[in-house]
């Protein structure tokens, strides 16, 4: 899989994939959103998938709005549900490819027992989680990954309750893939969408979106050079972590606790369920 | 000599592409486009190296980056 | 190699069959073509989903349990827009979990069944037994306006024949439909005979015919669009939002939301001739009419065979079709009788339309029953003894 | 002609299974129609529970027994409730190790179908054991038609254990009838 | 120290305010005391809950986000059982989703209170826009039978103090307790008032008061039982199957099923005298009336007004308590005019239960309008006039 | 914390904490969920928990019924939202000892979302999840912890899915104490609910509980005997387990992918839901 | 007496908050009766939005604005949109930066809020130059009103700012009304 | 010496007690109780030691060990 981006012009891109009709975007000046579409749809050229085979399956939020770009197959679901609309879509057609945009609330906050099961079920779908640590669609409410002290409209005094890390719970349950990284980043995530897609089984990208709007507003990150230097200074790739922890000053390691991982989790094979009812059905059908 | 377009429908003047642009090639025009914002242009020719990367990074699909004369659309 | 409708009678089994009502429901889905099952185990409904997990993978369908009720009913949504027939079955507790789903089905226009086989509420109630006290939630379970199409049949062999008709009719107005059925009936063995093909009707949902200019969700005359399954090439955005024909949202807009919305209901209702299915016993000459459905109806028919052994005129009007609500039909025989008797298994639910029909044409009188135990012949007869004697 | 029996007993004991492989008979094999219902509590295993059957020539309205032709008991709880809902000439059978008293104007005839189905190997048939008898003592489905039920609903090892009981029960009826 | 009462004024800011609807609904809930909200973000409702984050946690109470709808209900239950007042607040899709535990919520007798800020339907809809899509859901959404307590406020004010009746009636008939608002009227700002103390009325439950031969859910002729909390040392046990009133449960019997589930519905419907709020506007010599509610009751004040210049002998019927519905109310009016005209911001809910009530005693039309807009007062009178020249 | 169970009788035991009036119990004979009950009783009984204080919440599923057995306040909610319920109790009044009985269908099914967020925000409830591999109270439906290859009446050819490990999901959210314990071992169980109800913060007791009905009939496991023995024979102390992982022979280590681990998890502190709303409260309150 | 203004413009403009600033003025300060309501798309941050407030002596029914006798307008689709929904009499204000054309019968009263904003320092108090312009030119709320509602609405360290605004917009306005 | 109380209203006869005494006292009787099960009765007098394994693993809290003589409930 090469990163050399130079197959397609931008322009050429956007004919390809999108539906003019539905630009401009409804989200705020510089909401990253666009970014995990635009990494999406060079993954997609890539891998040169078949648009016509693939549906982009969504809940409801900002994040989840970005199938309604993608010129092909889309649905645009019930908030927190898109796992099981999509698990449904694949059971019944397993050829197609199945993509699922959420959000950190979409997915793991009111979606996450779907989750927890399409994950346990290694349902074969390649889901881009988009995490901006809070609901943006309402307003910006807490979410469950808010950082703890975090200031939102539901926490005017600062938030209490732990955050979830979204990479660690999808590796507990044993999706076969998992990444996370932040949308300044761009040639990793089109690599990691682009390696999730091909995997059979569930891939997990999560994709760290500054919400300046929503988020940022309330917590002196409003302006985007800001915000996106916050995510530049609070981030860490996995392996420097890891060196870091073994080798790294007692400084260097206390800074490490601020710090969200970054890189890809998990690169795995698992048998994915529909491969085991294919064999089923194999093994019984009249 | 690379040249940028910007699609003025879908640019909200973001700032992004002009503030990652590795040589600092972009600025924001003084100019609102109907859409009343400030949108970027190139702020000399000749210094945009065609690197992409403001393409890249337009959460708007705005930014087009071509070695052609650049007209509005 | 046998044919995919030879395969299904093979794995039916027997022509005769002495099954639950929850079985013949199972039956009628896989003659009516479904391939895919999402469901959630839930007491008296559980069976459907059984019977579902044993046949489909014997053709090469899906039987998939989700994690819950919401879950079930998104994914047979899915599943029915890669072009499947798909159902999935529950009670109560889980129907109320569906409701926003549902909503999304009608939304979105996906054709789909689910059984409610009902159990006695509110709440977890009596879970093992009968009721019908869900007859309204199907009508208006979920938030905004919208019609729904519901049957409900009275024994075994029309648990069979109405689930095949309810997936010709969610197939025809592409709309969830609702068969409900009971506990009682759901868990009740009876004779069945399985039909041949070619003596039951089976409709599939119209298919787009050309990409050009195709729009998802514009309508001709019957008011109902042309599909085209995910992974046809026709890239077709499907939304809960309010939508324009494309599928695209458009949430602002008050007269593309009049007019989908408009359509979605009228596409039931100005076609409600076609849907609505009902039995008249003895209801020519009647003067006294039982007004009944599901269950209940059964024992109906012995009172007014019955009642007419005594002397009262007495016919029986059995909705099959409850949504839409047969309205004219109730308001013509309304015209005709002296008084109605409602005898349901709740404290009192298609009574409200049935009284809204009547326009207070004549006596409407409700028998409510719940608990768990159904109406006895007898309980029947005195109320239709106490109707004649109180003359308007 | 409407026939309503009713078998009843503890959860476990098989009353179900029994009361659908007599529906079956009629139905499928005898060419009747028939209808089957049960009534449990939450308490399936172990508390009361009743089945029914009505078997009649045309269709069946009300599905449940208003009093019962043939009672078939076999605990005593559930012979106290339903000895009540029967007809005067209603045919009751109980199992005497688990209904032990019986005082009502009726003629009952006792099996020992727990007792049976214990010799047989199986506590678990005293249902099929039942159902012999059942069918001996009332003619409501034909002994063809039991036995062909019987077997078309129990896996194959089980066949000949059940053929066995159904003849053990047959048996013990037909005895009672004399 | 100041006291809990004073700290709430003190906590709610000036007395004159020009706030939202929601943020009214969330100063009633302070008001009447409420100390304990779970809720889940959803426009347009959002603002309810953001209101109580503010303001719970300077008065000691406890303000929960939960991670959905059903959640949010299912965790004020479990706090009111601990004594509290509690609420939440939502929109259709999360209203849809609580229906399963608002049917517990029933079942198990349990005072709360829970706001529906409506927004367009079905499904997703329009988030943003107003509509009045859920009103025949608050009365059947959940399955089984029961009753439920709605209340409809008209402006922001309104919204304060009906949210206070609200806690008020769920406090006294133990049930929960809706107050629906829309979207446009959530997000409307008003001048309020807010009132002193003495200036409404405060209701707490009735607590038990003696452990000895305490039944949980025995009621006297109130037919509302007494309360113990948890933890007070009754030893209460609460189920959402049938029950004894002892609280255990009896999931076979039909008699303690009836009784019990006949007894949820006759503690409301027996008290709706209690219950039943409503405007009449010019109703004493009327011939047409416009029976309405919500936010199409205002401008149908300024349309009666407009009429009777006009020389239309018009009054209305402002219906606050939609459930249970006033039927005699209603029934009684129909008798005086000549017809009825039905504004509603759906395609016609409350419409039903009021054509059952006229039982045909005299016209009633319809003006359903969906979409997000307001009935204007041109259209309003358009349809008086028409009904005006369409005698009898 | 002693184990030394000499204090009462067991009638004394009975007379003190059960509802006279509810049993005999609804559920199969030799069901474990009855030594559930009784463990649970014994370890209250160590504590000396006052009853009056104490609340039993649980969903809906056999397990789930235990609730109703303890002469305490009670709630039997709906299907796999006892968690959200005791929040609601717990967070209302922390006051309050919060004890849940759920099952793996209740608790990690349908609930599995409340689960992961009440853990999230670490609620300081108790919570005794019955694992039986089963939907037991509807029959012996697949539930998310049904082993693959195991038949139920809802996977007549055999389980495809892979079953979910709750301790290993608990651990990855952050519960601050967690153990697995089969319904064979009275001692270690009494142990650890006692250790759970006396932790601040979320505990877990997940209790393998043989369903001999629901679950054993189908998988020739229907005999109490037999099926007790297989859950002497298909557990593996934690300490073993990374014993035999170090220093096992290949047989031993073969014959490890087979079982179940079982002890305590997880046993460290965390700060809780209501801890850390009363320090807001504190510091904002007028 | 009913007073209809509509200010519309791009969603991020602050024209809610311009609104909801006008009507605490009208019913918290100068104690009439006011009400306010907003329309804005999926869209709201840099789609179209409009604020209403009704500004009355008694109550206010319909909440709407049927023709508005202010109209605010700070964006050319926004004043496209409304121009059309305006009393004869409307006093029209617009920011001649941001709508270009204003081709109807009506005077119309440029203010340009944004560039004076600018020129204060922060471009998001437009609104409040707005304010400012419409109570000058307007008088549906008094000088006062709209000063206090103003220095209420806004955090300590803005407060100068925001006054700084209103008195450039009431400048703005009063030379226009000249 | 120890004895056992079985209360037969909630004894199911699943045996756990019988299988699982260490010193094998317990054996389940002839006699069917009212419920129509087999209860566990003492094997031997004397044999029991009074570990009370049995109580704690009744699942139905219908076994009791006690040292006085035994009655049934
Ligand atoms: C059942 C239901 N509850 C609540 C909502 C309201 N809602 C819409 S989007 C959203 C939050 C979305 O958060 P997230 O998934 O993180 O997306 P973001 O907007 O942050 O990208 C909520 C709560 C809804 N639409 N449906
Ligand atoms: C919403 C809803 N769905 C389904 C059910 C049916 N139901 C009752 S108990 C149960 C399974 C319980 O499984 P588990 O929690 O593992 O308990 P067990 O019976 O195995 O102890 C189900 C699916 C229900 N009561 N409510
Ligand atoms: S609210 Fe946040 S997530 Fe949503 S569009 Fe705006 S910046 Fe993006
Ligand atoms: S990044 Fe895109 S949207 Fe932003 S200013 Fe540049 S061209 Fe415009
Ligand atoms: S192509 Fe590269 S150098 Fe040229 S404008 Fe874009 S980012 Fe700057
Ligand atoms: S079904 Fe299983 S879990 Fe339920 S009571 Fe019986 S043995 Fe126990
Ligand atoms: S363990 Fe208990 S229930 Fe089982 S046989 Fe022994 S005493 Fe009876
Ligand atoms: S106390 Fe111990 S030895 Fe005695 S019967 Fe019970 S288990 Fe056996
Ligand atoms: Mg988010
Ligand atoms: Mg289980």
């Amino acid at each position: 899989m090469s990163t050399t981006l130079t197959l397609k012009t931008a322009a050429q891109l956007r004919a390809t994939y999108l539906r003019g009709e539905m630009l401009p975007s409804i989200f705020c000046d510089g909401c990253g959103l666009g970014n995990v579409l635009n990494y999406t749809l060079w993954a997609l050229e890539q891998l040169g998938t078949d648009l016509d085979r693939t549906v982009f399956v969504s809940g409801i939020g900002c994040s989840s709005r970005l199938s309604g770009y993608v010129n092909a197959d889309g649905m645009h679901t019930t908030h927190g549900r898109a796992l099981s609309f999509a698990s449904g879509i694949k059971a019944a057609n397993p050829d197609l490819t199945v993509i699922v945009f959420t959000g950190d609330g979409d997915g793991v906050g009111i979606g996450g027992n779907h989750f927890l099961h399409a994950i346990r079920r290694n349902m074969d779908l390649t889901v881009i989680l988009v995490n901006n640590f809070t609901y943006g669609m309402t307003g910006g409410q807490a979410a469950p990954t808010t950082p703890v002290g975090s200031f939102s409209t539901t926490t005017p005094y600062g938030n209490i309750e732990h955050p979830l890390d979204i990479c660690e719970l999808a590796k507990a349950i044993g999706a076969p893939y998992i990444a996370r990284w932040p949308v300044s980043y761009p040639y990793q995530p089109i690599k990691s969408i682009a390696q999730g897609i091909s995997k059979r089984g569930f891939s997990l990208i999560e994709m760290l979106v500054p919400c300046h709007t929503a988020y940022g507003r309330r917590n002196g990150l409003k302006d985007l050079e800001v915000i996106w230097q916050w995510y530049r200074d609070h981030v860490v790739l996995l392996d420097d972590y890891d060196h870091i922890t073994q080798f790294g000053s007692p400084e260097e390691q206390a800074a490490l606790r601020e710090k969200i991982k970054i890189g890809v989790f998990q690169d795995v094979e698992r048998e994915c369920f529909d491969e085991r009812w294919a064999a089923l059905v194999e093994r019984v059908k009249l | 000599m690379h040249t940028i377009l910007i699609d003025e429908r879908w640019c909200k003047g973001c700032k992004l592409c002009a503030v990652n642009c590795p040589p600092k090639a972009l600025h924001m025009a003084e100019r609102f486009t109907k859409r009343g914002i400030h949108p970027p242009e190139l702020a000399l020719n000749g210094r945009c190296n065609g690197c992409r990367l403001c393409e890249l990074l337009c959460p708007d699909f705005a930014i087009t980056v071509t070695e052609e004369a650049g007209v509005h659309l | 190699m046998s044919t995919y409708r030879e395969r299904i009678r093979q794995a039916l089994g027997g022509k005769v069959q002495f099954v639950q009502g929850d079985d013949a429901c199972a039956y009628g889905a896989i003659l009516a073509g479904c391939t895919f099952f999402a469901g959630y185990p839930i007491t008296p409904a559980t069976e459907v989903a059984e019977r579902m997990s044993e046949i489909l993978p014997l053709l090469g369908g899906c039987y998939i349990q989700m994690e819950d009720e919401i879950a079930s009913l998104g994914a047979i949504i899915g599943a029915s827009w890669t072009g499947a027939k798909v159902m999935t079955a529950t009670s109560g507790p889980g129907f109320s979990l569906m409701q926003e789903n549902l909503g999304y089905g009608i939304m979105t226009e996906t054709p789909c069944v689910i059984i409610n086989v009902q159990r006695s509420g509110p709440s977890t109630g009596q879970p093992t037994l009968a009721a019908y006290g869900d007859m309204m939630q199907a009508r208006w379970g979920t938030h905004g306006d919208h019609e729904i199409i519901m049957l409900c049949p009275s024994n075994v062999q029309e648990a069979l024949d109405l689930t095949i008709v309810a997936f010709n009719l969610a197939e025809r107005y592409r709309t969830p439909v609702l068969l409900f059925i009971d506990g009682e009936l759901g868990h009740m063995r009876e004779r069945l005979v399985i039909p041949e093909d070619g003596e039951f009707e089976l409709v599939d949902r119209v298919r787009a015919e050309r990409r050009a200019g195709y729009k998802p969700f514009e309508a001709g005359e019957s008011l109902v669009p042309a599909f085209a399954p995910f992974g046809s090439g026709y890239r077709t955005y499907v939304t809960g939002l309010t939508h324009n024909e494309q599928g695209l949202p458009r949430t602002s807009s008050a007269p593309i939301h009049d007019q989908l919305v408009r359509r979605l209901s009228d596409k039931i209702t100005t076609h409600s001739d076609d849907i609505v299915r009902y039995e008249a016993y003895h209801t020519d000459d009647c003067e006294i009419a039982i007004v009944a459905y599901g269950l209940t109806a059964r024992t109906c028919r012995d009172v007014v065979d019955e009642g007419r052994r005594r002397g009262i005129k007495v016919g029986m009007l059995r909705l099959i079709t409850i949504w839409p609500f047969p309205e004219t039909l109730v308001a013509d025989l309304a015209k005709r009788v002296d008084a109605m008797l409602v005898p349901e298994m709740n404290l009192g639910q298609i009574v409200h339309p049935i009284r809204e029909a009547v326009e207070g044409r004549c006596r409407v009188k409700l028998l409510a029953k719940i608990g768990g135990d159904l109406h006895s012949p007898h309980e029947l007869l005195e109320a239709l003894e106490e109707l004649r004697c109180q003359p308007r | 002609m409407r026939q309503e029996i009713r078998i009843c007993g503890f959860g476990g004991q098989g009353v179900i299974t029994g009361a659908v492989i007599l529906g079956k008979a009629a139905a499928v094999y005898d060419g009747k129609i028939a209808c089957q219902t049960q009534s449990y509590g939450p308490e399936a295993r172990g508390g009361a529970a009743s089945a029914m059957v009505v078997i009649a020539d045309g269709p069946i309205g009300y599905p449940g027994v208003h009093a019962a032709d043939v009672l078939v008991a076999m605990s005593q709880e559930a012979f106290t409730r339903y000895a009540r809902e029967v007809k005067p000439e209603c045919i009751i059978i109980v199992d005497p190790d688990t209904v032990f008293s019986w005082d009502i104007p009726h003629i009952v005839h006792p099996v020992r179908s727990t007792k049976i189905a214990e010799e047989l190997g199986n506590i678990v048939v005293a249902n099929i054991v039942m159902l012999g008898a059942l069918t001996a003592l009332s003619k409501v489905v034909s002994r063809e038609a039991i036995l062909a039920a019987t077997l078309a609903s129990v896996p194959a090892r089980f066949k000949e254990l059940n053929r066995s009981a159904l003849e053990a029960g047959l048996e013990a009826g037909t005895g009672q009838a004399a």
